[in-house]
């Protein structure tokens, strides 16, 4: 019990009062530790853990493979993938050691890691990511609705910047943009008053409107601003949004903060499973 | 049957069309207008133009930090305003310095620098551009910037030692810069320099994020931690139209145009049927 | 063209168009590419972070070549070390500029206990950094977002709310009704996550306010989301559309045509023995474990 | 002063500080000072409620109507008979999220104990996957249900990102719940899931801090917790004095927040607009 849960709840509290009150002290060797070692040695742990996670993973495909698992064949290719990555980075530079040292190939030109980084790696994980272009175009199909007030804000902001930040924002009029409001305003007065009558004497009513306007001013595509789409698009973004998203970066920042506190008091212990 | 019932049916249908079909649009939409282009103009935003008059307005043989943050999974969204900026300082006669936060970074600053320094404007390593490289540590390596950069990067990234490299002269520290640019997909990226490179010094910077990343540096934009940002490949764009020397966001705006425009339309149909169903179950 | 840059080509359009197939349904091109993946990046991040972190910064500190004295008991094991790689450690020690700092034997230390946790009986081991690990981020972080999070962006909403030298209304530039805005709006945020007291009344109005702001803000992260997705498929299309071209021996088109071929074929074979196809292709024929 | 451990703690550590400084504070890093002082007081409001708390003292928490419909959607499962799928999000026992999902878990299963309503909870990692079982066992035990438990209610899919979502969409597709709840931290892998949710008309209730994330659950799910909402959710759920006594501190330090915001406004108006006063920003301005 002692070394499974007394040490680490020691460390934690050690480690993170020297590391929060170091900010505070004016010593070199904790300046240093607290500047640079600090984060280093956490890089270094932090490498250690990706090995171990590789380990895992292969153990996992290993498993697969001998006991026959369904899809053992494509934990081969894994395992395959793995070894290659493997050889690529420890045992086959590809070039002379005057173009690149051991260490200094996984960063040079023409060795075989950086084959595989450009045509192996960073393909897949691109695409892998571009995926989502499809699943965001589909859920916006079927998923994204407006079921209250909260959500409509939410997509029309969200249409607002992206129609707006496109070149295509640029050309679309302001104008265009207020017959649109127009005939929302007189869906909803429709849906409110459930009069044709007095939808139609809005509609046209608000159409003609903006027709004159538009005649007197000679149709200006970017006039009045709060109707052309990339200056709506860069208030929004600007203000009402760094707004709401200064509070969330304040929530974020108190909530990290509390429970750094709690976890350097040692109230907070679930890091060790309890 | 009445004839709104009939248009309601239709838009019932295509409310429930199988999800390929919608794949099979983003696809089309965004392929046919990179193979043929539209060519709509792009007006840069306010954001942009900050970066832009930021750098324009830095003297002659100015020392400039491009801090570059990203992997190949970010490159369409910030390759091209590496390679936009670096056009910008050459083509200015500034001396750029590259650092790189990320180990896939210095792919891309390869990269850039070989495409725009050499192929382009034929400049000399080591006196107009120079490759300090990746240095492990997050923001232990920004940190170290500011203090003292000859003891972090004693060599470049060619293993030259930097004492032999002539416009390493008189750097010591992050204050030696005029300017700081990162292009940035994360963390490590622009919220380290903020915090610990241009607050504490106030050597003006600015940054490049992806999409994805606008918002959270967003507020440092606006209290004026940092000079502009050029937000996601749009940015890029933009930035491409100010130097006026078209690339590969330019090229891709029609597509992404179009795509927008399909997704909102997309959304639009998708809660129209939802309406639909909605008045209908009330109904019954 | 070198033929390497041409086989990169072909493998990289095949794995591209490979896990692209997936849209249509999970199907063994996808399956192929996506292990491949997952263990190309398990060995990539390993060596990445071995020759980036661990050769450089940990074994380059406990044996830098600046202080190489092969009679002391550190430069005898790693001169024993060196006998089985040189590549790793080279001989006369690591010359990264380092000075030799043996403390850096507590992460080594650490490290190891977490690659031991490996074996059941030894699992607690891994604690020990997990706890390291959370202490330094506990601390560091503390500080680091309580001063740019909280302070610094106290002090970009503690402006001069009545400053006449600004218009009163402006859109897109600075204006005491911007100026307003901000201030409003990150308040009446922040009391929208006030827990301990009823939102009735003012508190009631002011986090409704509130929360509309946190969904514009969200709408805008919505935007951007959707436009990265889509600047990323772009850079995808783009490369395919340069691996279609004759300098790679339209790699794209033969990957194409082979794999949607593949498919068509086993749809058609599928049909023939009366299995209908799934409709929705994503529930079909995943794997569970 | 109902707390005198509490404030006899404090007052030491002032005089101590105090007599610190007067002896010329020696490695003191003094430009830092307004920096230690936030700190120290706002540990000490946190620490207080947590004590109180814990002594017995009751706050009030407003109600949040996404928890309220966890109950109501627990209902719902049972009068259609089918089960309900619970998500603890894609990350490890690392992430704050993850953890605090696993702490709802545990109260949703004494629901579906209470209720008899099957319950599934796939998960991504092995770690999660003890957790979640030992909560779920714990659950059904409390609720005096131990027969109704099983361990295969929490199964574990894969690690993957999107191979997971792939077998979540699957079991969704399959067995149809009557209810999704996404509590943890999401990547990308939310929008998959909550489409999937939506297309099989359960409902859906979300929670995470994940910013990028929350656009999509807000838009495409019936309830969403947002950022602080999900982690105050484990107090509201277990009423664990310690727990609650942690929101009402975090409150408090809220209030303080907005009030410094508030005056420091006020004096920099006051100081630009007639020069009385002081630069209040640079105070905040911490090198």
């Amino acid at each position: 019990m002692f070394w499974k849960r007394q040490i680490p709840i020691f460390i934690v509290t050690l480690i993170g009062s020297i590391t929060l009150f170091g900010w505070f002290i004016d010593q070199p060797n904790v300046k240093e530790f607290v500047g640079d070692d600090a984060t280093q040695w956490f890089d270094v742990l932090a490498s250690f853990a990706i090995i171990l996670g590789a380990l895992n993973l292969i153990k996992l495909q290993l498993q697969k493979v001998l006991y026959q698992k369904p899809g053992w064949q494509y934990s081969i290719i894994a395992v395959f993938g793995f070894i290659f990555a493997i050889i690529a980075g420890f045992f086959v530079k590809g070039v002379d050691d005057s173009v690149a040292q051991w260490g200094a190939h996984v960063t040079s030109d023409g060795t075989l890691f950086k084959w595989m980084f450009d045509y192996v790696f960073s393909p897949m994980s691109a695409t892998m990511f571009s995926l989502l272009a499809f699943f965001v175009a589909s859920a916006s199909y079927r998923a994204f609705r407006i079921r209250n007030f909260e959500a409509t804000l939410l997509l029309v902001s969200g249409i607002i910047i992206m129609v707006g930040r496109v070149p295509i924002g640029g050309i679309i009029s302001s104008w265009f943009i207020m017959y649109l409001i127009i005939l929302c305003l007189g869906i909803y007065v429709n849906s409110l008053k459930q009069d044709m009558k007095i939808t139609f004497v809005f509609v046209a009513v608000g159409i003609s409107l903006v027709t004159i306007g538009g005649v007197i001013t000679g149709w200006p595509i970017d006039q009045p601003g709060i109707f052309y789409l990339p200056s709506i698009q860069e208030w929004i973004y600007f203000y009402p949004n760094v707004a709401g998203a200064r509070a969330i970066m304040i929530g974020i920042g108190l909530g990290i903060f509390a429970t750094s506190i709690r976890y350097i008091l040692g109230i907070e212990r679930s890091y060790i499973g309890e | 049957m009445s004839k709104l019932d009939k248009i309601e049916n239709i838009f019932l249908k295509i409310g429930s069309v199988d999800r390929r079909w919608i794949f099979i649009v983003i696809a089309v939409v965004v392929i046919i207008p990179l193979l043929v282009p539209i060519g709509l103009p792009i007006r840069a935003t306010d954001t942009s133009k900050s970066v832009y008059d930021a750098i324009e307005a830095l003297p002659k043989g100015s020392n400039v930090l491009l801090s570059i943050e990203y992997s190949p999974s970010t490159k369409p969204e910030n390759h091209p305003m590496t390679i936009s900026i670096m056009r910008h300082l050459f083509r200015n006669d500034q001396k750029v310095y590259v650092t790189c936060l990320w180990p896939d970074g210095q792919f891309m600053a390869q990269d850039a620098l070989k495409q725009v320094a050499e192929g382009e404007f034929n400049k000399t390593y080591g006196e107009d551009y120079v490759l300090l490289g990746y240095r492990p540590g997050g923001e232990a390596v920004v940190k170290g910037i500011v203090s003292n950069i000859r003891k972090l990067f004693s060599v470049d990234a060619k293993q030259t030692k930097v004492d032999d490299i002539p416009m390493m002269d008189g750097i010591t520290n992050f204050k030696d810069f005029d300017f700081l640019f990162s292009a940035s997909a994360g963390y490590p990226g622009t919220i380290e320099w903020v915090q610990y490179a241009a607050d504490p010094t106030g050597v003006p910077m600015s940054s490049g994020v992806t999409s994805i990343q606008v918002n959270e540096v967003m507020p440092y934009v606006q209290s004026g931690q940092m000079v502009g940002v050029l937000a996601g490949m749009p940015g890029a764009a933009e930035y491409e139209s100010l130097i006026n020397q078209k690339g590969s966001a330019t090229s891709g705006m029609d597509a992404q145009s179009v795509a927008h425009l399909v997704i909102v339309l997309f959304i639009v149909l998708g809660n129209i049927s939802f309406f639909i169903e909605r008045k209908r179950s009330r109904k019954y | 063209m070198e033929f390497s840059t041409i086989l990169g080509a072909w493998v990289a359009a095949f794995l591209t168009i490979g896990i692209f197939s997936y849209l249509y349904k999970d199907n063994p091109f996808y399956k192929a590419a996506e292990h491949l993946f997952v263990g190309v990046s398990a060995g990539y991040l390993l060596s990445l972070g071995f020759w980036t972190q661990l050769q450089p910064n940990l074994f380059g500190r406990l044996f830098p070549a600046k202080h190489y004295d092969p009679d002391t008991i550190t430069y005898t094991i790693y001169n024993v070390l060196s006998f089985f790689s040189s590549s790793i450690f080279p001989e006369g020690g690591i010359d990264k500029g380092h000075d030799q700092h043996l403390t850096y034997l507590i992460p080594l230390a650490l490290g190891v206990m977490m690659l031991l946790s490996l074996i059941p009986r030894f699992s607690w081991m891994a604690r020990w950094g997990i706890a390291y690990v959370v202490g330094m981020a506990a601390g560091l972080k503390a500080y680091g977002y309580l001063n740019s999070n909280v302070l610094g962006q106290i002090k970009g909403t503690a402006v001069n709310l009545l400053d006449f030298s600004l218009p009163v209304f402006s859109l897109s530039s600075p204006s005491i009704f911007n100026n307003i805005i901000i201030f409003v709006g990150t308040i009446c945020g922040l009391l929208y996550f006030y827990f301990s007291k009823e939102h009735k009344g003012l508190l009631g109005k002011a986090s409704k306010i509130g929360i509309y702001f946190l969904m514009i803000s969200f709408g805008a992260s919505f935007g951007f989301a959707v436009m990265g997705r889509i600047s990323l498929l772009i850079g995808r299309f783009t490369d395919l559309i340069k691996y279609s071209g004759s300098e790679y021996n339209y790699a794209t088109f033969w990957v194409l045509f082979i794999i949607v071929g593949a498919l068509g074929y086993a749809a058609y074979k599928e049909e023939d023995r009366g299995v209908i196809a799934p409709i929705d292709n994503l529930g079909s024929s995943t794997e569970e474990e | 002063m109902k707390d005198r451990n509490f404030w006899f703690v404090i007052a030491s550590i002032t005089v101590v500080f105090l007599v610190y400084w007067l002896l010329g504070h020696p490695y003191f890093v003094t430009e830092r000072f307004v920096m230690l002082f936030s700190i120290v007081t706002l540990s000490a409001t946190l620490l207080y409620y947590i004590r109180a708390a814990e002594r017995g003292e009751e706050f009030y928490l407003r109600p949040i109507p996404a928890l309220k419909a966890v109950e109501e959607a627990v209902g719902r499962s049972t009068e259609m008979g089918r089960p309900i799928l619970y998500v603890p999000g894609i990350q490890d026992m690392d992430q704050v999220e993850t953890v605090a999902g696993v702490v709802v878990l545990g109260h949703v299963a004494k629901m579906t104990a209470r209720y008899e309503t099957s319950l599934n909870v796939p998960v991504s990692r092995s770690i999660v996957m003890k957790a979640a079982r030992e909560s779920c066992r714990e659950a059904y035990m409390v609720e005096g249900r131990p027969d109704m438990f099983n361990e295969d209610m929490v199964h574990y899919l894969t690690d993957d990102q999107f191979a997971y979502a792939a077998g979540v969409n699957g079991i969704m597709l399959r067995e149809k719940p009557a209810a999704c709840m996404y509590m943890g931290k999401f990547y990308a892998e939310s929008l998959i899931l909550a489409e999937t949710g939506n297309s099989i008309g359960a409902i859906q209730i979300a929670g995470t801090a994940s910013q990028a994330q929350i656009p999509f659950f807000v838009t495409a799910c019936d309830y969403t917790l947002i950022g602080e909402e999900f982690f105050a959710a484990s107090a509201y759920l277990s009423q664990k004095p310690e727990l609650i006594g942690g929101v009402k501190g975090q409150d408090m330090i809220k209030l303080v927040v907005i009030s410094v915001i508030v005056i420091s406004a006020i004096i920099m108006t006051v100081y630009e607009s007639t020069g009385i006063g002081f630069n209040i920003i640079k105070y905040l301005t911490i090198r």
